[in-house]
């Protein structure tokens, strides 16, 4: 591989989001040095190849697996374009693997020319048209529904997700429930008739942030809870202000 | 010599007038007004002689060119309507609960009533089956020999005509909904709240 | 005298059927199964000779008849078309991925997931087939008799309408395709082990 053929290289943008999967980049490596698919020396493709993952690999760790995947294999046809075939009892020689490569190559450049062809093609509704205002005929009773498959089909993937979704089971959290806020006060009005801060029923030693808002919102709920049945008040002086609570007496 | 190519010319041109007139009023949603069509023939007596044309090539078809109101429309003749029992009815999609309560039956079949009822989450209301019966997708099948013998529902051959399938099986499964994008968990939980 | 009436009324049946195949497809938006037809007509003789006569009937109209696979539809003319800037729909454009997806399905159907990941190189992303599937331009095939059973995919007949096809043969260089091997879909480099 010459000089000239690296420098190219760094002239492709590193990144790979261009690229739909490691065949493309292959693709459009050959056609980026205007090589003849027809004459394609897979041992320089598979050098480029190489050489622009092991950029890329510097730049960005995350890089998807079918492209690594693709390197190893590309890295072991290389070593064996590089070494003489002495093993003949192995699964695939160098020819072989070449010509997959190769078919493989010129197999996605075929797709993605017809698949540009069909989009030339005259297309319904912009080159011709259908009956602008159809007459359906009664005889024909399923014509009333438009339900095609693959309404019927999604219909069925939400059912089915939903019913996933019902049944989620939710980690054990470190968040504070109502029901515990409920008997802390419960169990703390039983002897104080004073009024008490709100703020104050949070331990001091929660590090955890969002411990803390469970706390707060836990403690908050259930003496909002306390309060419609009747047996504590709350008061907030001012807007923002702290809010107080104090047992009702009867 | 000039005067036979300039002929020939006209001629063609007036060919291909007339077809853009028959198109256009083939392809449009409504009847088109005669102004529509002058608009791209320009010259009225072509147009007329276009329409006249149109109207005598048409006379002896399953299929007449209309003329109301100065407007244009092809429209199935009189002389077939009453063979095809023409109505005009809007094709509209099944309701939502109609297809989901299909859609379970096609993959769970046979299922009960009650079964449906419980993958749905909701009761099944009277309506839903009757139409699914009335267009003869579904039809009971054997009873289930679990107390009261509940009736189990499966789909038709008509059903399998309807959506193309050759065979009941060749429904995507759930792997394949899910490989192919239809069985997206956080989309759903958004569909549910939009109105289909 | 007899016989000439005879005659007379099996001409006069003849035309009368002849119309009511042209209604029934010139008035329909979308492609008219063969099946559908021979209901009315019962006789596949008639049937075809009436289809034929259509075909030539309109061969230079503004309208033109359209055999896709086994179905019939009366589509513009394409001579047409640059004439007719009616309201056209501008779909959206499909991704590179759906449009890939698209071809190798068309040329290689019926295909599993798996095998198009293999022709792409790359695993098919959500969103890819059901966009395909939603403008039912794809749809399921059988399921391969495989282990996994792994379904298969092709196209719809209103894949063939919409790109003014035939049939799967009429896909542009599809012969080229085929006649240089390409269309090989068991060549893969890495055998994947994933089940479709």
């Amino acid at each position: 591989m010459s000089e000239l053929n690296y420098k190219k290289i760094d002239v492709l943008s590193l990144s790979l989001d261009g690229f739909e999967g490691p065949i493309d980049l292959l693709l459009s490596l050959v056609r980026d040095h205007k090589i003849d698919l027809t004459k394609l020396s897979i041992l320089t493709l598979a050098e480029q190849y190489l050489v622009f993952l092991d950029k890329i690999i510097k730049k960005d760790i995350d890089i998807a697996a079918e492209y690594l995947v693709m390197g190893a294999w590309l890295a072991f046809l290389k070593s064996k374009l590089l070494l003489p075939d002495d093993n003949e009892e192995e699964s695939m020689t160098s020819e072989e693997m070449s010509e997959l490569l190769e078919f493989q190559i010129k197999r996605l450049e075929g797709m993605q020319k017809v698949s540009k062809l069909l989009f030339k093609r005259p297309i319904l509704g912009k080159h011709f048209f259908k009956k602008g205002n159809p007459e359906i005929f009664g005889v024909n009773q399923k014509n009333q529904y438009n339900t095609s498959l693959y309404d019927l089909i999604k219909t069925y993937g939400e059912i089915i997700a939903f019913n996933n979704n019902k049944s989620i089971t939710i980690a054990d959290t470190q968040l504070y429930s109502v029901e515990d806020a409920l008997n802390t006060l419960k169990s703390f009005f039983k002897h104080s008739k004073d009024w008490k801060d709100l703020l104050d029923f949070i331990p001091n030693n929660l590090r955890n942030k969002l411990e803390r808002k469970s706390v707060l919102a836990s403690h908050f709920v259930a003496s909002l809870e306390l309060v419609k049945e009747g047996s504590l008040k709350l008061r907030q002086d001012n807007l923002n202000g702290n809010i107080l609570l104090h047992p009702k007496i009867n | 010599m000039k005067k036979l190519n300039e002929k020939k010319n006209e001629n063609y041109d007036f060919v291909l007038k007339q077809k853009i007139v028959e198109a256009l009023i083939f392809s449009s949603s409504d009847p088109v007004p005669y102004d529509e069509l002058l608009k791209r023939i320009i010259d009225k007596n072509i147009l007329n002689e276009i329409l006249e044309n149109l109207e005598k090539k048409y006379s002896s078809s399953g299929v007449n060119l209309y003329v109301i109101n100065d407007t244009y429309a092809f429209r199935t003749s009189l002389d077939v309507s009453e063979f095809l029992n023409i109505e005009k009815i809007v094709p509209k999609p099944l309701s939502r609960a109609a297809t989901e309560t299909l859609a379970i039956i096609a993959y769970h079949q046979p299922i009960t009533r009650s079964e449906i009822e419980n993958i749905r989450g909701v009761s099944l209301s009277r309506g839903t089956l009757d139409v699914l019966l009335e267009l003869q997708w579904v039809r009971p099948g054997h009873r289930k020999s679990t107390p009261g013998n509940p009736l189990t529902w499966k789909t038709t051959n008509l059903f399998l005509d309807y959506f193309n399938l050759k065979n009941i099986k060749d429904l995507p499964g759930i792997e394949d909904l899910k490989n192919s994008g239809l069985l997206d968990k956080n989309k759903v939980i958004f569909n549910d709240q939009s109105v289909d």
